[in-house]
């Protein structure tokens, strides 16, 4: 990439955090309400990204740790512990239960991880639903509180979008950090060819599991946010359902680009919400765009740009050859 | 080399954006073994590929029997009466052995008689009869060999191309398969061959056709490619001059 | 589509600064119900209900002159997403809050609705909603408090059953149900022989019923939605079980019988609000709605048309549009048929947001829902 | 005992429901790698078909025949050239996504244009039960189980006893090697989505009147089939019918003898059993890793 579009890129990384600063700020309490929903399934769908675009293992267990997190959260703030406490055990529980539930993809791959998981998130919803004298079962927790960030109250909608943001934020930043790192690297080996991946080296063993560890801590993550946000868990969130969708928001935004789960979490949260005004047949012209999109590009919204990208690539680079041609031609 | 039953002129294309083949021309005599050699990525599969409209391409022309068949379906090939046996095992593993020679004429004209004609294969090879209703799957690797071979032969083509036939056969089974080859010639089919083991390919062989980076470097009898001096660098991955060409 | 476009052209009124407090404007009502997903059929009778109320309403003018007009948001039966919509329907400043239907969903957005003051007609049955203090939310049926105890009494003093199998579906609807009356069985010395939950969509009763049949309990209480019952009920007269079957509402409605046929003769159960009622008006209800949409609406759909019905009571009792003032007039407020005919039966709201109605015990005796006994109402 | 032998049945007739739906689903793997997750709705759909032709002044009869023909025309030509060929090329999973969409497509479609309420379906199977064993079983039960056991037979006929069963399998097994041998590839794929848009029409005729025609009764029918799929071995027909009966058993063994709430978990245990130990399921063969 050119040091120009380089520039270019960053100015325009500015202008959409800013953006996503500012604007809000005069938004009624259902916009922030929505944004701040976006914000929690971009962190469980880059976790699921992880997992799947970088390390390439199929996980349709993402949604049960977001319901993992969701209640952690929520059974323990409303015993007293801070949001925070919560979260440093809802992520060591997540990722342990991650980390054992990748050992299947040791054993088996492809499409049978993907049944085992979708499997475990059955079983989990169950476990919500039946264990009644820890999650209240099928009635829910409710009343759950939002929590003060360094002395500031985050009961308000402002605040708390911002707590969701800056999460993102956070994320974001130690996913970007992640993936430039020898382990992102070791997990794109892992996508690309996991034979390969064992001849250089890599213990392919470790970092599936640790794929699939940190993908799974980080949809814990964005539980711990859902439950203040919502301020009341229950079980049906949480079935299998929430796993599909958060596999759809990869796939649509683009799996294995760092941006996908931003714009497959817009598509799967804020779509619905413009497409509102066609009343019942929003959810029709909802899976008919989702259709179309993945007709039009089957690697996600990143792949057009992708394409378009690599195409403007390979046209310029045909115009420098063509120069280099003539010039050479010139010179004889 | 005269009365040709197989021409390839220029042919271009690949996967993708990636060229294989660059110019690729020749032309296979009629009743002959011509064997393709060249070194990994030279793109001799794929020419075989291109030649049985398995592969899209951007120029060039494939004449059969004087006639342009280039890009039609595999059907039609198969009709005109060229048949491709690929590299590797290329079997219905959980069909049996009968079921799998059976499908080696779905593509039969109605006035063929087909039973016979399985029959006959059986014949040939007898290890096949002996195992007809096994899964073929259960089949060493040398039986499937023969199994896709008969199958290939079922409609009696006049131009077989067979692609690296001796991969992971024993030595005694890769002489098998080449003395029925011979055969073949014998009965006036024509066979275009690609052989790794390019030195006994060419020992049986009628003509000789080094292909490298997707151009035909030379086309040959098959004793004097064998004798030229190039070959062996070739094979050691070197480029040939560019005075070869 | 017309009312869409009103709606939109009101909305944006609204946005340029009209003030929405003029009289005759219309009178803006939100309601959030289960338009998709696993509460779809209770969310779209309701609405239903709704619509025909308003539609009615509006032909003869309006409530005090001003006409009405329902926005309806999908919940998708997600109580994340009511609480979006709910939040976006207050945002738009509505004067009364109509929905959900699903008691988590209630729970959920009665918060937000109390603390804009906004009066919230929702359809939740569990028996904790309007424990909780909320002086702005009201049941539009029997709340499972006062419904339970009337079945339990029934089975205790009518059928003087010493022990009962509980069959219930597992969610908060069936297990509210199921809690309120293990704790009246539990009161009045009712053994409970099984408790037996069922899953929404479960297509396969035979394990559930071999399980009652093993208990030989002296009456089998069921909790289930309309089709499950259908299904339990053909399964319980395959493999034999004479233990008298009682329910409510979901066990003895029409659509049961419709589904079930033989199967559902000699089932019983307590109903609070059927199309089936003994009353003038509720048939007249049910044909006016099967004529509109072509299909018979279950006790949703008489929720939701009864709740655009307690607005006009309540507005025109109050004789202006206050949402202010709406809930301390609604608490304690008597809705007479001979005032307001389309309130179907006479009601009484308390200081809770509870309904005191007319409700009846009936009996499917071949084919057809006959009243046993009529539950007078108690004030 | 016989209370064992009761609850068997009755989980037989219920699995054979799964099985007929399982079915269709391995089919469509194997030929051209399509989880087809809306598969339940596929079974949904026809019945409505089915009712809109009857509203139509059909006879019963009449309905169920363009209703199949109908669903073959929708659910199988549409299907496969307007989603599944042109992202077929991209991999297993954005197809699966596009599936899962068109089931909330194909459920809004039918709860907005018929109704959200359940409807009653006509039974072509005499209503009533008949007395095996002492045992009352119902005859709408046991005819999907002769329907189930005769889609089962005749397909199995078909695949392994005509020439045109052998090219499907071909397709499926290697469609490369069988284009080059001069299978019609294409024709057998599109062959396969039209047999599997009628085995969904023919078990939404013998289901409805069971289930009842809604919109929703699609997603526990295609989640139990999906497992039941999977159970019995993704890539055998044969496995699809053993895991939909197996599912359909241990479902009602798992309410009676473990916990009617954890009903559900004991197929996913199993499920789960299967792929540590069995990965190729009940029936089904290891699939040749190509690496």
């Amino acid at each position: 990439m050119s040091k120009h579009s380089r520039l270019l890129l960053v100015a325009l990384a500015i202008i959409v955090i800013a953006g996503l600063i500012i604007i809000p700020m005069n938004f009624n309490r259902y916009g922030l309400y929505i944004l701040s929903q976006w914000a929690v399934m971009t962190i469980a769908a880059m976790g699921l990204n992880l997992t799947l675009g970088y390390a390439g293992q199929v996980s349709l267990a993402q949604g049960a740790f977001v319901g993992i997190g969701a209640y952690g959260a929520a059974i323990l703030t409303t015993h007293g512990w801070p949001l925070i406490s919560a979260l440093g055990l809802v992520i060591v529980i997540c990722f342990i239960v991650g980390w054992l539930l990748g050992y299947p993809a040791l054993r088996v791959q492809h499409h049978y991880l993907a049944f085992v998981t979708l499997a475990f998130s059955t079983l989990m919803f169950l476990v919500f639903r039946n264990e009644s004298w820890l999650t209240n079962g099928i009635y829910g927790i409710s009343n759950i509180p939002r929590p003060e960030i360094f002395g500031f109250p985050t009961r308000k909608p402002l605040p708390f979008y911002y707590l969701c943001l800056g999460s993102l934020g956070l994320v974001t930043l130690a996913m970007w950090w992640l993936i430039r790192s020898p382990w992102g690297r070791a997990f794109m080996a892992l996508r690309e060819n996991p034979i390969r991946a064992q001849s250089l080296g890599i213990d392919t063993r470790r970092y599936t599991l640790m794929a699939f560890a940190i993908g799974s801590a980080l949809g814990g993550i964005a539980g711990v946010l859902y439950a203040p946000l919502t301020q009341y868990v229950d079980p049906v969130p949480f079935n299998l359902q929430l796993s599909l969708d958060l596999l759809m928001m990869v796939i649509v935004g683009g799996s294995g680009f760092m941006l996908g789960p931003f714009l497959g979490a817009m598509i799967a949260v804020l779509l619905p919400e413009w497409l509102r005004f066609a009343e019942g047949y929003y959810l029709m012209l909802y899976a008919a765009a989702v259709i179309a999109l993945l007709i039009y590009s089957p690697s996600g919204i990143l792949g057009i740009l992708d394409r378009y990208l690599s195409s403007r690539r390979t046209q310029a680079a045909s115009a420098l050859r063509a120069a280099a041609q003539s010039k050479l031609e010139a010179a004889r | 080399m005269s009365d040709p039953i197989l021409d390839v002129q220029n042919l271009v294309g690949g996967y993708g954006k990636m060229t294989i083949l660059n110019g690729t021309t020749f032309s296979v005599p009629k009743g002959s073994i011509t064997t393709v050699i060249g070194p990994n990525g030279a793109g001799k599969s794929t020419v075989f590929k291109a030649i049985f409209g398995l592969l899209k391409l951007r120029e060039g022309k494939v004449v059969f029997k004087g006639r342009d068949v280039t890009g039609l379906s595999q059907r039609a090939l198969l009709g005109a009466g060229i048949c491709y046996i690929p590299q590797g095992r290329n079997i219905f593993g959980e069909l049996s052995v009968r079921h799998n020679i059976e499908l080696g004429g779905v593509a039969a004209p109605a006035s063929i008689d087909l039973p016979a004609r399985i029959e006959a294969a059986l014949d040939v090879f007898p290890v096949l009869r002996k195992k007809a209703d096994r899964q073929a799957s259960t089949l060493s690797g040398g039986e499937q060999k023969q199994l896709e071979i008969a199958r290939g032969l079922l409609l009696e083509p006049q131009l077989v191309l067979i692609d690296e036939p001796s991969i992971g056969l024993s030595p005694l089974m890769v002489q098998q398969t080449f003395d029925m080859l011979k055969q073949l010639r014998d009965r006036g089919v024509s066979v275009l061959l690609i052989e790794q083991n390019a030195r006994s390919a060419l020992e049986i062989s009628d003509y000789g056709i080094v292909l490298e980076l997707g151009r035909t470097r030379i086309v040959d009898k098959a004793d004097r490619v064998l004798a030229d001096p190039r070959i062996g660098q070739l094979f050691l991955g070197g480029a040939m001059e560019e005075t070869a060409a | 589509m017309r009312s869409i476009i009103l709606a939109g052209l009101c909305s944006a009124a609204l946005l340029t600064g009209a003030a929405y407090a003029q009289s005759g404007a219309p009178i803006k009502i939100a309601d959030v119900a289960e338009l998709s997903g696993g509460g779809a059929t209770v969310g779209n009778n309701w609405k239903n209900g709704i619509d025909l109320a308003v539609e009615e309403i509006n032909a003869k003018g309006g409530i005090l002159g001003r006409k009405i007009e329902v926005s309806h948001a999908d919940s998708q039966s997600n109580p994340g997403v009511a609480r979006a919509q709910v939040q976006k329907a207050l945002d738009g400043e509505p004067y009364v809050l109509l929905g959900p239907g699903y008691s988590g969903s209630v729970k959920v957005t009665a918060p937000l609705a109390a603390e804009a003051g906004i009066t919230q007609i929702m359809g939740g049955e569990a028996a904790e909603l309007t424990q909780a203090g909320n002086k702005f939310l009201f049941r539009t049926s029997f709340g499972q408090q006062s419904s339970m105890p009337k079945v339990a009494k029934y089975i205790n003093d009518e059928l003087k059953a010493k022990s009962v199998a509980v069959v219930w579906v597992n969610n908060d609807f069936g297990r509210g149900g199921r809690d309120v009356i293990t704790k009246e069985f539990n009161r009045l010395g009712i053994k409970v022989a099984a408790d037996l939950s069922t899953e929404a969509g479960q297509a396969d009763f035979a394990a559930d019923v071999s399980k009652i049949k093993a208990a030989a309990p002296d009456a089998v209480f069921i909790y289930v939605n309309e089709e499950e019952s259908a299904r339990i009920l053909k399964e319980i007269k395959r493999q034999g079980v004479t233990a008298p079957l009682i329910g409510e509402t979901t066990l003895v409605g029409q659509k049961v019988i419709e589904l079930a046929g033989d199967a559902a003769n000699g089932a019983r159960g307590h109903v609070g609000l059927t199309t089936d009622a003994p009353v003038e008006a509720v048939k007249a209800f049910r044909d006016r709605f099967v004529k509109k949409y072509n299909y018979v609406p279950d006790h949703n759909g008489l929720k939701g048309y009864l709740a655009i019905y307690m607005v006009k009571a309540t507005t025109e009792k109050m004789g202006k549009v206050d949402s202010k003032a709406f809930a301390d007039t609604l608490h304690g407020l008597t809705i007479k048929t001979s005032a307001e005919p389309n309130i179907l039966m006479d009601v009484t709201f308390d200081q809770n947001g509870d309904i005191d109605r007319q409700g009846f015990l009936v009996e499917v005796v071949e084919g057809k829902q006959v009243v046993k006994q009529v539950l007078p109402k108690l004030n | 005992m016989s209370n064992l032998l009761d609850l068997i049945v009755a989980g037989l007739a219920t699995g054979a429901i799964y099985a007929l739906v399982a079915v269709g689903f391995t089919l469509l793997w194997q030929t051209s790698q399509t989880i087809n997750f809306a598969q339940g709705e596929f079974v949904m759909l026809p019945a409505f078909l089915m009712l809109a032709v009857m509203h139509l002044g059909a006879p019963f009869w009449l309905a169920v025949l363009v209703g199949i023909a109908l669903s073959a025309l929708l659910l199988g030509l549409a299907f496969k050239m307007l989603l599944v060929d042109p992202m077929l090329r991209h991999g297993v999973l954005p197809l699966a996504i596009a599936t899962m969409a068109l089931a909330i497509g194909i459920k809004e479609v039918v709860k907005q244009f018929f109704s959200a309420e359940a409807s009653p379906f006509p039974s072509i199977v005499p209503v009533g039960d008949v007395s095996i064993l002492g045992r009352a079983i119902s005859l709408q039960s046991l005819g999907v189980l002769a329907v189930a056991i005769l889609a089962v037979v005749g397909l199995t006929t078909l695949l392994n006893r005509t020439s045109l069963g052998h090219q499907m399998q071909a397709a499926a097994q290697n469609p490369t090697v069988a284009r080059i041998i001069g299978v019609p590839v294409e024709r057998m794929i599109l062959l396969t989505f039209l047999i599997n848009a009628v085995l969904v029409a023919l078990a939404s005729v013998l289901i409805t009147p069971i289930y009842l025609a809604k919109f929703s009764s699609g997603e526990v029918l295609g989640q139990a089939a999906f497992i039941a799929a999977i159970v019995g071995g993704f890539n055998q027909v044969r496995g699809a019918i053993a895991g939909g009966l197996l599912i359909g058993v241990v479902d009602n063994l798992a309410a009676a003898y473990v916990s009617t709430q954890y009903r559900a978990a004991v197929p996913m245990l199993l499920l789960i059993l299967m792929i540590l130990f069995r990965p190729q399921g009940l029936l089904g063969r290891a699939e040749e890793r190509t690496v």
